[in-house]
């Protein structure tokens, strides 16, 4: 028989207002297994819980009711007297009289409450007698975070982590970190620039030793779960020793042929054994085998012919590594809309009609024409510059319906630069509307017009075209309510913010939502902006969404101490509300294994000594369990339950309704 | 008079009405409802469980079984689900499990299925009066009581 | 020989006769017939801007729903706006369950919109192909700079259309290279001509057509082809005034591009119909010692 | 221009009607003025299209009929091609145009046409003509 003691909470007046303490714990008293009951004015304060931690020890309790308040308010401070009288937290449980009943029920009489009370309390005893003790669940933590994405997010996200004295991988698609900021200008809307204050934080990442990085690779499969990831990295073949090679550019300089410059997007071309930019880091070249004879035709050979070193390696082959790391971040960033789905504006047939990113390499001092705005087509200065916003975002016909929440403030900067740049110039800049809220933004966008004079329209263009060695932009003011046509020199097109190609495919591959743009879904918008239902991995950055530095750095840094907190111990304890398998009932149907939203059930295979499958049973990873308890009541043949909230224990909270 | 006054048991029959609701949403809505002291009928007995996912039709049958006169069953808003889409489970299923209860006789106005948040104190309480109100027209539920009896007997 | 039932609608069998007898020769010389339908009345010359006005969908059904009944899996037209016309009409009796039945129900006979709309540029260049056509060629028109104008009923609304790129179309300086001219690309080939406001603003016309021409000319074009009888005919009629507007402007002719088609291919200037031409092509012909 | 807005003017009757016929949604109209932009004729409009839109959601029935604009427009279609969120100015024209002609009002008179052009223009002109333009 139980030993179960009850106790009744007066809540001061909350609870005796209408509810008869005193009767209900009477009440309890009848019932079978109940060998202590009372009521107390306040069960929550400390001569309250001393009182509960004398009567278990006293009376030998092994089940504690506390009908009071609700749970969600002191279930935590009764659980932990309880365990501190050695009794198992598990063991202690609430009946909530007070939330849910005797402040709903105004009934001063007490009849109504008392009638109430009683019923709660029974219920939650006859619950309370079916639970069982539970165990923190402990699970080990492998203090190492895997950072995926090497731009600004990733790079902050990776250099916190590391400041906080965990090892860190970085892996980063591309031959050098740096992602898009690497290619920007200036930044708004301070105007420094953003290869200044990026390079040292690349360089930061090359010298730490807590950082391993692995450039030119991507991850190909991550499992596991939090605590204990398995990752998968493809490094592909740079054909270039990176322990040989010192980085000295001469393979570069003698290298004869070219390709187009995926870093200043087509504005110019590279050599085909390049680093993308001069500042890279790793400052280690890679050869573009498509387009280099050597593996087509098996002709040149030059970079290895002048390589010192002898890294040249024209039969390196992709390797596969395999990481063990306890978080991920996932940093993967963005890419901007391909613009030749703007016919409209004649993207890709008129030379002199280029995107944003471009402009920021033609005003970039390191970029192709060394900081001087000069159009592509002829390489003049340009003298009229028009600008137009909301090129593919907010164009629901062009399958973008959000705002790409950056390009009011770098088109702002861009009329800023091409007037500094070149004096007697003119901007034109076509808005629908101008979101500037963020610090100094507005103060920004008001000086390019006032200081700068660049002409803002409201509204939008209809069509580009080329005209006698100009380009005639057709467009709407609406607020003069009239047809505006301008003879410019350039086009520069402020093209939406776009989920990374391919991003759903990593989403799937590490187990976290994407929107139906492909950004990555954050847990919850608004308290849990940097964690994903898959715990343990976090993210930063573009990939969520668009957004400026100063947002993805806020994201890395916050992705960071999230992970620095699950590695402030080897262990890490949960509540132990999971789900668990009765493997010999399990028919192996998979149906909680398809309804388990956290991928928590594994089809396990039982295996005697000499390797013969004996059959397959469900089983719960108790570390990526969250205890919704879906499964339990999927599973047909009832060999699932759920830890706390187990059928024993609603059945009987039932029947004594 | 006092508004309590129309509470109390003059005879006449108060159902008994159960409620499953999620941890997360419907019970802390219900919680927001008393530390609002909104009123309502105190015919509910709420039985809390972490989603509403986790509800087993038979939950159900044995709650009319015991005597409930009327069932409710309440967690998040679609797309609010703490567990992401246990909700969208219990809805399916819920589709389900519906039709097999009218088969079976039960008056689909004894079952009531909603969402409510925990910011939705009022919704709670409107609902809790309104699913009181009409099973207290419909009268008892007796037949299932009748099962557990022979069972018993 | 292949046989493509053949919508000529009102237009081409009369002011535009040109345009049906170039198209008509021109098939028989690529290989392919163009098998007119028996019955056949007015598409309606506008597809209805607004989806609640069913009784203007009434008359292409009768088209379509004829088309079918003769046995064709489909039916050509050479009129930009036919084509926009019978194509969308059949797209909304196929689409629509709803307005099918009340629309086949007006007509007293049921269409699915199964059959497949198509305009003789398609046939260029899907079935016969633009190679073929330059191997047939007889009379290259070698050093004629031509531009094409599609104007709008060809193109748009692009969803609906497709038969080419709406911002950029060049289905039909195809086709001219392939007769041997040089296709001269000009930014205003598929803006409006003014339309039907020949009727009662001659002004609008006048300033929208010249704009195309103007256009066209300052690329260097010499000549025009069209598709669309009623763009052929604002094209070239709202040039006198462009004329006396514009210093340094001269008369560009606009032909159908069947009717250019129908000269690479050897046939005989009169029965393509160039003398009725208010700005005659022969003369740039002759220059050109084509 | 002062208007006075009033919530009965926003959602008359007029402006739902309109939206029937249309099949537009004049909400979903964001002001990004691509149809003025791109419009052949707006330069002699009176209400150029992304204004008569902002008169509907104004429910200023008044303003759009009152203008001359819907007789311009020939249905070129570059408004609702290039409209970012798939809202078709020419159909609203052509619903004003549909209400004013069931009403008995016309634009033009037959007889004023000049007889040379109904002579020799195309067919289709008139046709198209006719049944946009006159009642």
């Amino acid at each position: 028989m139980a030993r179960i003691g009850v106790f009744v909470c007066q809540c001061g007046n909350n609870i005796e207002g209408t509810v008869d303490t005193k009767k209900v714990a009477e009440e309890a008293q009848k019932l079978p297994g109940v060998v202590y009951s009372r009521n107390y004015k306040f069960m929550c304060s400390s001569p309250g819980q001393e009182m509960l931690k004398e009567a278990i020890k006293k009376h030998r309790l092994d089940g504690v009711l506390v009908s009071a308040c609700s749970p969600h308010m002191h279930e935590k401070t009764f659980r932990k007297a309880s365990d501190a009288a050695g009794l198992n937290p598990f063991r202690c449980e609430m009946a909530n009289i007070r939330e849910q009943c005797s402040w709903v029920h105004h009934d001063r009489t007490k009849k109504t409450g008392t009638v109430k009370g009683n019923d709660l309390t029974r219920m939650a005893i006859e619950r309370l007698k079916r639970n069982r003790p539970l165990k923190k669940i402990n699970i080990p933590v492998t203090r190492r975070a895997l950072v995926i994405g090497g731009g600004i997010a990733g790079i902050q996200a990776a250099l916190d982590i590391a400041e906080g004295g965990r090892e860190v991988i970085l892996v980063e698609r591309e031959p050098s970190i740096g992602g898009n900021m690497a290619r920007l200008s200036e930044t708004f809307p301070t105007m420094d620039c953003s290869q200044c204050i990026l390079t040292p934080k690349m360089v930061e990442v090359e010298l730490n030793e807590k950082i391993k990085l692995y450039a030119y690779s991507e991850v190909e499969k991550v499992d596991g779960y939090i605590g204990n990831f398995t990752v998968r990295i493809r490094r592909k073949a740079k054909y270039v020793d990176e322990d040989l090679c010192t980085g000295c550019g001469e393979c570069i300089e003698k290298c004869p042929f070219k390709a187009g410059s995926e870093f200043e997007l087509g504005l110019t071309s590279r050599k085909v054994i390049y680093t993308p930019f001069p500042q890279s880091v790793p400052n280690i070249p890679v050869i573009d085998a498509p387009n280099c004879p050597k593996f087509q035709k098996d002709k040149c050979g030059a970079c290895a012919v002048v390589c010192g070193p002898k890294a040249i390696d024209f039969k390196q082959k992709d390797t596969v590594v395999e990481e063990k790391v306890g978080a991920v971040v996932v940093a993967t960033g963005y890419q901007m809309m391909p613009n030749e789905r703007f016919g409209e504006y004649g993207y890709g047939r008129f030379k002199d009609v280029i995107s944003g990113m471009q402009f920021e390499r033609l005003a970039s001092s390191s970029g192709p024409t060394g900081g001087e705005i000069r159009r592509p087509s002829d390489g003049k200065v340009p003298e009229t510059v028009v600008f137009i916003q909301c090129v593919g975002s907010r164009d629901e016909a062009k399958g973008v319906s959000y705002c790409s929440k950056v390009c009011c403030m770098y088109t702002a900067k861009h009329t800023m630069l091409f007037r500094h740049k070149v004096k007697s110039g003119q901007a034109y800049v076509f808005y629908m509307d101008i979101r500037a809220g963020g610090k100094r933004y507005e103060e920004f966008v008001r000086k390019a017009i006032e200081k700068d004079g660049a002409m803002y329209l409201r509204g939008r263009v209809s069509r580009v075209y080329e005209k006698d060695g100009k380009v005639v932009v057709c467009g709407a003011d609406t607020l003069s309510n009239s047809q505006v046509e301008i003879e410019a020199d350039m086009v520069v097109l402020a093209t939406a913010v776009v989920s990374r190609k391919g991003s759903d495919g990593l989403a799937r591959t590490i187990g976290i939502g994407s929107d139906r743009h492909g950004f990555y879904n954050e847990y919850h918008p608004k308290l849990k902006p940097v964690e994903t239902v898959n715990a343990g991995i976090y993210l930063a950055g573009a990939c969520m969404g668009p957004m400026d530095i100063p947002e993805s750095v806020n994201m890395g840094s916050a992705a960071a101490g999230k992970v620095l907190g699950l590695f402030s111990s080897e262990e890490m304890a949960r509540e132990p509300i999971v789900a668990n398998v009765n493997e010999r009932v399990c028919n192996a149907c998979w149906d909680c294994v398809v309804a388990c939203p956290y991928s928590a059930i594994e089809r396990f295979t039982v295996k005697n000594g000499q390797g013969d499958v004996m059959g397959m049973h469900a089983k719960v990873n108790e570390g990526v369990c969250q205890g919704c308890g879906v499964c339990v009541a999927a599973c047909r043949s009832k060999a699932i339950d759920l830890a706390g909230y187990t059928d024993e224990q609603v059945f009987a909270a039932i029947n004594a309704f | 008079m006092s508004e309590h006054a129309q509470y109390e048991q003059t005879g006449a029959f108060e159902p008994k009405i159960m409620a499953f609701v999620c941890n997360w949403c419907t019970y802390a809505g219900a919680d927001l409802a008393g530390t609002s002291r909104l009123e309502y009928r105190p015919n509910v007995r709420i039985i809390k469980l972490p989603c509403t996912g986790r509800i087993d039709p038979l939950f159900i049958i044995k709650a009319f079984e015991n005597g409930a006169d009327g069932v409710l069953v309440s967690g998040c808003h679609p797309g609010d689900c703490h567990y992401t889409t246990g909700n969208y489970h219990a809805r399916r299923r819920w589709i389900a499990f519906k039709s097999l209860m009218e088969f079976t006789g039960i008056d689909m106005r004894r079952l009531h299925f909603s969402w409510v948040s925990a910011s939705e104190a009022i919704k709670w309480v409107d609902l809790i009066n309104g699913i009181t109100e009409e099973v207290k027209i419909l009268g008892p539920f007796v037949e299932y009581k009748g099962l557990k009896g022979e069972e018993n007997g | 020989m292949m046989k493509i039932p053949y919508y000529p609608g009102c237009t081409l069998n009369t002011v535009a006769k040109g345009l049906d007898t170039s198209a008509r020769e021109s098939a028989a010389a690529l290989g392919f017939e163009m098998e007119e339908l028996k019955g056949w009345n007015c598409c309606g010359a506008a597809f209805p801007l607004t989806p609640d006005n069913l009784i203007g969908l009434t008359a292409p059904a009768k088209v379509l729903l004829n088309a079918k009944k003769e046995g064709g899996g489909s039916v050509m037209t050479l009129c930009s706006v036919c084509y926009n016309v019978l194509k969308r009409t059949n797209r909304v009796l196929r689409d629509d369950k709803e307005k099918r039945s009340i629309v086949t129900g007006f007509i007293e006979e049921d269409y699915d919109g199964s059959i497949d709309v198509i305009h003789y540029l398609e046939v260029l260049r899907d079935r016969v192909g633009f190679e073929k056509i330059k191997e047939a060629v007889k009379r290259p028109l070698k050093g004629i700079r031509a531009g094409a104008y599609y104007g709008c009923m060809l193109l748009r609304p692009f969803k609906e259309m497709g038969i080419d790129d709406h911002e950029a179309p060049t289905i039909m300086e195809g086709l001219l290279r392939a007769l041997g001219c040089e296709a001269v690309d000009f930014p205003d080939k598929a803006e409006c001509c003014g339309a039907h406001l020949a009727m009662t603003r001659t002004d609008i016309v006048e300033r929208l057509s010249g704009n195309v021409m103007r256009s066209a000319a300052g690329r260097g074009a010499e000549l025009i082809v069209t598709s669309c009888p009623l763009c052929q005919y604002n094209l070239e009629k709202s040039q006198k005034k462009t004329l006396e507007e514009t210093p340094g402007y001269r008369e560009v002719p606009v032909v159908y591009f069947t009717q250019l088609l129908g000269l690479a291919l050897g046939q005989d200037e009169d029965t393509l119909g160039l003398g009725k031409n208010l700005w005659d092509i022969r003369p740039l012909l002759k220059s050109k010692g084509v | 221009m002062n208007i006075k807005l009033v919530k009965e003017d926003i959602e008359s009757a007029l402006i739902r009607q309109l939206e029937r016929i249309s099949g537009e949604d004049v909400k979903k109209c964001y002001q990004c003025g691509n149809c003025s932009a791109g419009c052949p004729v707006a330069y002699a409009m009176d209400v150029p299209p992304a204004q008569m839109i902002r008169f509907l959601q104004l429910g200023r029935g008044g303003e759009a009929f009152g203008a001359g604009s819907m007789w311009l427009c020939v249905g070129c279609l570059q408004c609702y091609s290039r409209c970012p969120k798939n809202v078709s100015a020419a159909s609203l024209f052509e619903a004003l145009r549909q209400m004013r002609l069931r009403s008995g009002g016309g634009h033009e008179e037959v007889r004023e046409i000049p007889l040379p052009f109904l002579k020799g223009a195309p067919q289709q002109a008139l046709v198209c003509g006719f049944r946009k333009l006159v009642g």
